[in-house]
C-alpha cells in the first residue's frame, strides 16, 4: 500500500497548467476560475489543501458541471464496475474452460485455429472490435442500442431501479461483449500454458501411476495447481480494466469512469480528471494488492510456513 | 516363476533427429519377495525402463517391442482401463524427488486418503486409520498427515512416498533413485525403512540406482545396465564379487572405499555410445580394454542365474585380475 | 609447516524470514602448503559456506582469514584480484560451471585476461593446462562449446580453468558428485596428480567420507555450522571420537555385500534437532547426558593431531 | 542428461533459422507480416495511388464516401480522401512509433533489470520500488494525462509507452538475472577475477538479450496499440497519418451508421495484423529460446 500513498502524494495534485491548455478560457475567466479554485496560491499550498481535502474524502468541484467531483464519480463508478465485472467474469469463465480444453487436445486443427484466434483478439484494438460490433449489431441490424446506458427519455431515480431494468442490461450487452472478446485471450492462453506445464509435473505422472480416474487427475490435481496464476491474473485484470475501459466506454458512450476521465481531460476539467485518475489508480493498486493476497492465500507454499 | 518378467523390451523416444532407442532389447526377471537392483549410469535407460514398467512413458516415448509379463499377463499390451485396474494395487512406485512427486497444494492426508479411498475402496474412517498406521510404519508422526509436502524435510518426504507406495500392499514396488538426493545418514535410514517393510510385507522391489554401494547394501539381486541393455545380472554377491562383464569389473574399481588399502582408482575412459545410432555388436566395445574383433558381433548371453553378455565370459577370472590393475584401463 | 591459509573464528549469519540464522558459527582451520584438508558433513552443516568465505565469495559476519601471512578478510580491488589468482575453485556441477556461449579457448583465456597475463603467453599456457587435464590434443578441444562435451570432459575443463592462473590453493566443492561413477576416478586422480605436481594446498568439501579418504590427509567434520571433530583422515575413520562422526562413518555406503547393517547410532533428523544452548548434537546423540544440555562442548585436543568437541572426549568406542 | 539431448540442440546459423521458420509456421507468418509492413512503409510514396491527404473530387463534387472500386480499392472517406493511400502511409507511423518505443522499453528495462538483479542491495530496492510505482499507474489514463499536460502527439505516446512499460521488461530480466547469478559459471567468472561490470555486460547480458528481444517484439505491438488508442481518443498527432487517426475520423464522421466498412475495417485489421505478428514471432522464438516453456 505504500506505493498507493506515494502515487496519491506524487500525482494527485496534478498540475494546474492543464487549465492553460484550453484556449476557450479568456484571461479574466481563467483568473477568476483560478481564484475560485484556489489555483492562485503557491503550488505547495495547493498541494496541502488538496491533500487535506482528499483525506476528508473531498475531491473538489468540477469546473464545468459545477457539481462535487465525488458525486459525479459516484454516478459513474457503478457503471464501470458492472461493465468490468460482467465482461471479466464472462471472459475468464470462457477462457478457463477453453484453455483447459485446448491443453487436453493438443495438436491438430482445433489448436491451429484457436491459438491464432485467441492471439488475434488480444492483438485487435479494443475500440475497433467495439466499432465492428456496433456497426454490425447496432447500426445495421438494430438489435442493440448504439450507445449510452439507458434509452433516451428514460430516467431512473434510484440505483436499484436502474440496474434492475432490462433497458440497462440491453445497453450493457455490446460493450460487455467487446470487452469479453478482448479479455478472454489472456486467461485462455494462460490456462492452457499452466495446464500444460502442470500436466508434465511429476505429481501428475504419479497420479496416473496410481490409476486415479481422469477426473481426479484433472480436477483434483491439475486444475487446482493450474488455476493459481489464472486467479491472480483475474484480480490484476479487474484492476487494470477499470482504467483500461477508457476506449470501450468512449466508443459506446458508456457513462463510466473512463469516459468521465476522457471528457474531463479533453475539456480541461481538471479537478474531475484528477479525481477520476485517483480513483482508477487506487482501484488498480488495490486489485494488485488483492492479487498478491489471493495468491498467498491459495498457495500453501506461501501461506503455510516452510518449517514448523 | 518370476513375478515380473520382461522380454526383449524396446522403448524409443521420438526426437527431431530420429527415434532414440533408450531401452533396447531388455530381458529382466524379478522374483517375488526380493529386492532387485537396476544399476547403471545416466542415460543408460534405467529410469526409462522403470517408467515403462509403470506405463507412464512421456508423450514422445513408446514401447516399440517386447513384453512385460507381470503376474501372468503382458501389461504392456493392456488397455488403459485394464492397466488402471492393477495400477498401484499390484504395482506401485517410489519417485526420486518426492518434492515434485507430491501435489504441492494438498495436505499429505488428502493424498493418502485419495489412494486409500478411490483405489483401495476403504471408507473414510478406515482410510484415516490406515493412513496413520502407514505413517507410523515408515517412522513418521501421524500428526504430520495434516502438513503440506513443503513442510517436510527431504528424508521425511521420501518416507511419506514410501507410505503412499505401500498403501495398497502391492506385489511389486518400483523405486527410481529413491535415496539419491539424500544425505548419507538420511539415505541409510530411508533404505532401512524400505528394506524392513519389504521383508515384513514380503513384496518385491526394483531399486533403480546409479550407486553400486546402495545395491550392495540393500539388494538381493542386481541387473547392470549399459547403453539401453542389461549386460550382466545375478545375485548381488556373485555380480559384485565375481563380475563377468568387463563393464561391471570396471565399475567395482571406479570409486573409493572407506576401508582397505590405498589403491589407485581406475576410471573407464570414454563415453557411452549414442542411442540414436547404436553400434552393432557389444556396446561397451569402444571403452573395453579387452575388446576383440568378434566384439563387433552381438555377444551371446550366458545361461544361468548369474549371466552376462560378453564374448570372453570363459576368461572372466583372468580378466578380473587384469581389471584390478590400473594400467589395463589406460587407453592405448 | 606454515599455514598457507588460516581461518580464525569464522562466522556467517544469513537473514531469512526476518530471523538471523547462523550457517557457520565459529569455525577455525588452517591448511599448510601442499596439504589437503577435507570438510565433511550433511547438507546444511555450513561446509560450503565455509569454503566460500575462504575464497572471499562470501563475506564473513565475524572472524579473520589469513592467506600467506596477509589478512585478506576485507581485501578489495587489485589486492583481491591478486588473491583470486592464488585461490581457485573447482565447481560441483560441471554442466553449469562454464559459460554456455564461450568456447573452451575463451573459457580458459578469460582468467588469463582478468589476471593480466600477456596475450602472447595465452596459447602456450592453455596448451599446457589442457595437457595436464588430459584433453589431448588441445587443438581438438579449443573450439568446442560446453554443450558438446560430456560431464567428465567438462569437469576437466573446469579443473583446467582453476589451474591456469597458477594458484597455490584449490578448493573443490563436491567435485565429482554430479559425475557418472565410471568417470569419477579420472577426475579424482587428476586432482591428486595436479596437487602433487604443483605442490598445491587443497580443501575438499564432500558428504562422502570415502571420497575424502582418497584425496585428503586431514579431515574436519562439521555439524550445524560447527567443527565437531578434526584429525588425520584414516585415524578419524578408524576411531571416530565424536558420536556424530561415528554415525557418519557407519552410514557411508560401501560396495560390499558383507557389511554391518545395524541401526545407525543417531536419532531423529537434522530438521527436528534444533537445540538451543548446550551441545548442538545432543538432540540426536545416543549418549546425551545432563551436562550436554547445560554446556556447549568446545573443540579440544585429545591427541597431538586430533581435536573433538564432545564432553565424552573419546571415552566411547 | 541423456546423451542424445546434446545431439538435438539447435545450431545457430542461417540454415537453422530457415529450418526454425519451417518448423514454426506461426513465427513464419509473423515474420512475413513484418516483412510486408516494412516494405510497404519504405515504398509508401510509390505504392500509394494518391497523396493521403489530398481531397479528391468527382467532377466538381468532393468524392465523399465512395465505395470500393477499381479507382479507389478501399473507397474514400467522408472528406474525399483515398482510404488505401492513408492505410499505406499509416505503415510508416506504425513502424516509427512501434520500433522507437519498443527499443526504448527494452533498453531501459534490460539495463535496469540487469543492474537490479545482479547488484542487489539498495540498487535493487530503489529500482524495484520505482518499478512498483510505475506498475501502479493505469496505462491509458496516465498516457492521457501526460498528453494533456504537454502537447498531444507521437513523442508523448512514445515517451509514455517507454516510461510506463519498462517495468514489465525490467521485472522479467531481473528475475532471469537473479537465477543466472546463482549459476556456477557466473560465480566462476568472479573467482577467475572478472570485474562486476564485465560479469554483468560480457557474461550475463548476452544471456538475457534473447528474452529482452522477446519482450521487444511484444512491446512493438503495445506501443502501436497505445498510439492508436491515444489517436482514437483525440490525443494523437493530427498531422501524422496513422491508423488510429483514420479510425478516429471514421468514428467521428458516422462511418459506423453509414455502414462504411471499407473505411473503418481495414485500419483496424492492419493494426491487428501487426500486433499479432509480434505475438506470433515471440511465441515461435520462445519455443526455440526457452524450450522448457514450450508446449513440448
Amino acid at each position: 500500500m505504500s506505493s498507493l500513498t506515494f502515487i496519491l502524494f506524487r500525482l494527485a495534485p496534478g498540475d494546474p497548467t492543464i487549465n492553460f491548455l484550453s484556449p476557450s478560457f479568456n484571461e479574466e475567466t481563467r483568473a477568476a476560475l483560478m481564484k475560485s479554485f484556489g489555483l492562485d496560491k503557491p503550488l505547495w499550498e495547493q498541494y496541502f489543501i488538496y491533500m487535506g481535502n482528499l483525506l476528508q474524502g473531498n475531491l473538489g468541484q468540477s469546473f464545468l458541471q459545477g457539481k462535487p467531483v465525488a458525486v459525479l464519480l459516484a454516478d459513474a463508478l457503478p457503471n464501470t464496475v458492472l461493465l468490468t465485472l460482467v465482461s471479466l467474469t464472462a471472459a475468464y469463465a470462457f477462457g478457463i474452460v477453453a484453455g483447459a480444453f485446448l491443453a487436453f487436445h493438443r495438436g491438430g486443427l482445433v489448436e491451429a485455429v484457436s491459438i491464432p484466434a485467441a492471439l488475434a483478439t488480444r492483438a485487435a484494438p479494443e475500440f475497433w472490435l467495439g466499432m465492428l460490433l456496433l456497426a454490425a449489431l447496432a447500426f445495421q441490424t438494430g438489435w442493440f442500442p448504439t450507445g449510452g446506458a439507458l434509452s433516451p427519455g428514460r430516467e431512473m431515480n434510484s440505483f436499484a431501479d436502474r440496474f434492475m431494468s432490462g433497458d440497462f442490461w440491453w445497453h450493457l450487452a455490446l460493450p460487455a461483449l467487446t470487452l469479453m472478446l478482448y479479455l478472454q485471450g489472456l486467461p485462455l492462453l494462460l490456462m492452457r500454458a499452466t495446464m500444460l506445464e502442470v500436466l508434465n509435473d511429476e505429481f501428475i505422472v504419479m497420479a496416473k501411476m496410481k490409476g486415479l480416474s481422469r477426473w481426479s487427475v484433472v480436477m483434483r490435481h491439475a486444475a487446482r495447481n493450474a488455476l493459481l496464476p489464472v486467479v491472480t491474473a483475474f484480480a490484476l485484470g479487474l484492476g487494470a480494466s477499470i482504467g483500461g475501459n477508457v476506449v470501450v466506454e468512449t466508443v459506446f458512450a458508456w457513462p463510466g469512469i473512463g469516459r468521465v476521465l476522457v471528457t474531463a481531460v479533453q475539456s480541461a476539467d481538471y479537478p474531475l480528471a484528477q479525481g477520476a485518475f485517483i480513483l482508477i489508480a487506487a482501484s488498480l493498486v488495490t486489485m494488485n494488492t488483492l492479487a498478491d493476497l489471493a495468491y498467498a492465500a491459495l498457495d500453501p507454499r506461501v501461506s503455510v510456513g516452510a518449517k514448523r | 516363476m518370476s513375478l515380473l518378467s520382461v522380454r526383449d523390451l524396446v522403448v524409443t523416444y521420438a526426437t527431431r533427429a530420429g527415434p532414440v532407442r533408450a531401452v533396447d532389447g531388455v530381458n529382466l526377471d524379478v522374483p517375488a519377495g526380493s529386492i532387485t537392483g537396476l544399476v547403471g549410469e545416466s542415460g543408460c535407460g534405467k529410469s526409462t525402463l522403470g517408467r515403462a514398467l509403470m506405463g507412464v512413458l512421456p508423450d514422445a516415448g513408446r514401447i516399440a517391442g517386447g513384453q512385460i509379463m507381470f503376474e501372468g499377463t503382458d501389461i504392456a499390451a493392456l488397455s488403459a482401463s485394464a492397466r488402471r485396474a492393477i495400477a498401484w494395487r499390484r504395482l506401485s512406485f517410489i519417485p526420486q524427488t518426492a518434492m515434485n512427486a507430491l501435489d504441492p497444494v494438498q495436505r499429505l492426508r488428502a493424498q493418502m486418503l485419495e489412494v486409500l479411498i478411490e483405489r483401495g475402496g476403504l471408507g473414510k474412517a478406515a482410510a484415516l486409520a490406515r493412513a496413520s498406521e502407514l505413517f507410523h510404519l515408515v517412522g513418521l508422526d501421524p500428526v504430520r498427515l495434516s502438513d503440506y509436502p513443503h513442510q517436510f524435510s527431504g528424508g521425511m518426504r521420501q518416507r511419506a512416498s514410501i507410505a503412499l507406495a505401500l498403501a495398497l500392499e502391492p506385489a511389486l514396488v518400483v523405486a527410481d533413485e529413491p535415496v539419491t538426493a539424500l544425505d548419507v545418514i538420511v539415505q541409510r535410514q530411508v533404505l532401512d525403512v524400505m528394506r524392513n517393510l519389504q521383508a515384513r510385507l514380503g513384496l518385491a522391489m526394483i531399486l533403480v540406482t546409479h550407486d553400486i554401494a546402495v545395491v550392495a547394501y540393500a539388494c538381493d539381486r542386481v541387473a547392470v545396465m549399459y547403453a539401453g541393455r542389461i549386460v550382466e545380472s545375478g545375485p548381488v554377491a556373485d555380480v559384485l564379487e565375481n563380475p563377468l562383464h568387463p563393464y561391471t569389473m570396471g565399475l567395482t574399481h571406479a570409486f573409493p572405499d572407506l576401508y582397505g588399502d590405498d589403491m589407485t582408482l581406475v576410471p573407464i575412459d570414454g563415453t557411452p555410445p549414442s542411442l540414436l545410432h547404436p553400434p552393432t555388436g557389444c556396446r561397451f566395445a569402444a571403452r573395453c580394454p579387452f575388446v576383440q574383433p568378434r566384439c563387433a558381433e552381438e555377444p551371446p548371453v550366458t545361461n544361468g542365474d548369474h549371466h552376462a553378455a560378453c564374448w570372453r565370459i570363459d576368461e572372466a577370472a583372468e580378466l578380473r585380475a587384469l581389471a584390478a590393475i590400473p594400467a589395463t584401463w589406460v587407453p592405448k | 609447516m606454515t599455514a598457507l591459509i588460516e581461518a580464525i573464528g569464522l562466522e556467517k549469519t544469513f537473514r531469512t524470514r526476518g530471523r538471523d540464522v547462523a550457517a557457520v558459527a565459529d569455525v577455525s582451520l588452517s591448511v599448510a602448503r601442499g596439504e589437503a584438508l577435507g570438510i565433511v558433513g550433511e547438507s546444511g552443516c555450513g561446509k560450503t559456506t565455509t569454503a566460500r568465505m575462504l575464497l572471499r565469495l562470501e563475506d564473513p559476519s565475524a572472524g579473520k582469514i589469513i592467506f600467506d601471512g596477509t589478512d585478506i578478510t576485507t581485501l578489495r580491488g587489485a589486492d583481491l584480484l591478486k588473491f583470486r589468482a592464488q585461490a581457485q575453485l573447482v565447481f560441483q556441477n560441471p554442466f553449469d560451471a562454464l559459460n554456455p556461449r564461450f568456447s573452451i579457448r575463451r573459457a580458459l583465456a578469460e582468467p588469463l585476461n582478468n589476471f593480466g597475463v600477456p596475450i602472447r603467453e595465452h596459447a602456450d599456457r592453455i596448451d599446457a593446462v589442457l595437457h595436464r587435464v588430459r584433453l589431448t590434443p588441445p587443438a581438438a578441444w579449443l573450439d568446442r562449446r560446453p554443450h558438446e562435451l560430456s560431464g567428465g570432459q567438462l569437469q576437466r575443463v573446469v579443473l583446467a580453468r582453476a589451474l591456469i592462473p597458477g594458484p597455490t590453493l584449490i578448493v573443490a566443492d563436491e567435485p565429482v558428485s554430479m559425475l557418472d561413477v565410471s568417470v569419477r576416478a579420472g577426475i579424482l586422480n587428476l586432482l591428486r596428480e595436479a596437487r602433487d605436481a604443483l605442490g598445491l594446498a587443497a580443501v575438499y568439501i564432500s558428504h562422502d567420507l570415502a571420497l575424502i579418504r582418497y584425496v585428503c590427509e586431514r579431515t574436519m567434520v562439521m555439524y550445524l555450522g560447527q567443527v565437531v571433530e578434526e584429525g588425520p583422515t584414516k585415524e578419524l575413520i578408524a576411531h571416530p571420537a565424536h558420536p556424530y562422526t561415528r554415525a557418519l562413518v557407519a552410514a557411508v555406503p560401501v560396495p560390499h555385500v558383507a557389511q554391518d547393517r545395524a541401526q545407525l547410532p543417531i536419532r531423529g533428523s537434522l530438521s527436528d534437532a534444533a537445540a538451543i544452548g548446550g551441545c548442538a548434537f545432543r538432540g540426536r546423540c545416543p549418549h546425551a547426558m545432563n551436562i550436554c544440555t547445560e554446556l556447549a562442548p568446545t573443540l579440544r585436543a585429545i591427541t597431538p593431531t586430533r581435536r573433538v568437541a564432545c564432553h565424552l572426549e573419546g571415552t566411547i568406542s | 542428461m541423456p546423451p542424445w539431448t546434446r545431439e538435438c540442440r539447435s545450431v545457430r546459423s542461417v540454415s537453422a533459422c530457415l529450418r526454425f521458420l519451417r518448423a514454426e509456421p506461426f513465427a513464419a507468418v509473423g515474420g512475413a507480416i513484418y516483412a510486408t509492413i516494412v516494405l510497404v512503409a519504405i515504398f509508401a510514396d510509390r505504392l500509394a495511388p494518391y497523396p493521403p491527404k489530398a481531397i479528391l473530387r468527382v467532377g466538381a463534387r468532393v468524392a465523399r464516401y465512395l465505395p470500393m472500386s477499381s479507382d479507389h480499392w478501399l473507397g474514400t472517406t467522408s472528406s474525399g480522401r483515398d482510404v488505401l493511400s492513408q492505410l499505406i502511409w499509416g505503415t510508416r507511423a506504425a513502424l516509427a512509433v512501434g520500433l522507437t518505443a519498443a527499443v526504448a522499453v527494452v533498453a531501459i528495462g534490460t539495463v535496469l533489470g540487469l543492474l537490479s538483479g545482479y547488484l542487489g542491495g539498495w540498487v535493487d530496492r530503489v529500482i524495484t520500488w520505482f518499478a512498483d510505482i510505475v506498475l501502479g499507474l493505469p496505462f491509458l489514463p496516465s498516457m492521457l494525462v501526460l498528453a494533456s499536460l504537454t502537447r498531444p502527439g507521437t513523442t508523448v505516446v512514445i515517451i509514455s509507452v517507454a516510461g510506463l512499460l519498462w517495468p514489465n521488461t525490467a521485472r522479467v530480466i531481473r528475475s532471469q538475472v537473479l537465477s543466472l547469478r546463482e549459476r556456477a559459471w557466473v560465480e566462476a567468472a568472479r573467482v577467475t577475477g572478472c570485474s562486476t561490470g564485465r560479469i554483468m555486460f560480457v557474461h550475463v547480458l548476452p544471456q538475457v538479450l534473447p528474452l529482452a528481444a522477446l519482450y521487444g517484439s511484444v512491446a512493438i505491438g503495445w506501443a502501436i496499440l497505445a498510439e492508436a488508442s491515444a489517436s482514437f481518443l483525440g490525443f494523437g498527432d493530427p498531422d501524422m497519418m496513422s491508423w488510429g487517426v483514420m479510425l478516429q475520423e471514421a468514428y467521428a464522421n458516422q462511418a459506423l451508421s453509414r455502414g462504411a466498412w471499407n473505411w473503418f475495417a481495414p485500419p483496424g485489421a492492419a493494426l491487428m495484423a501487426m500486433v499479432l505478428a509480434g505475438f506470433l514471432i515471440s511465441r515461435g522464438s520462445e519455443k526455440l529460446l526457452f524450450p522448457k516453456l514450450a508446449d513440448q
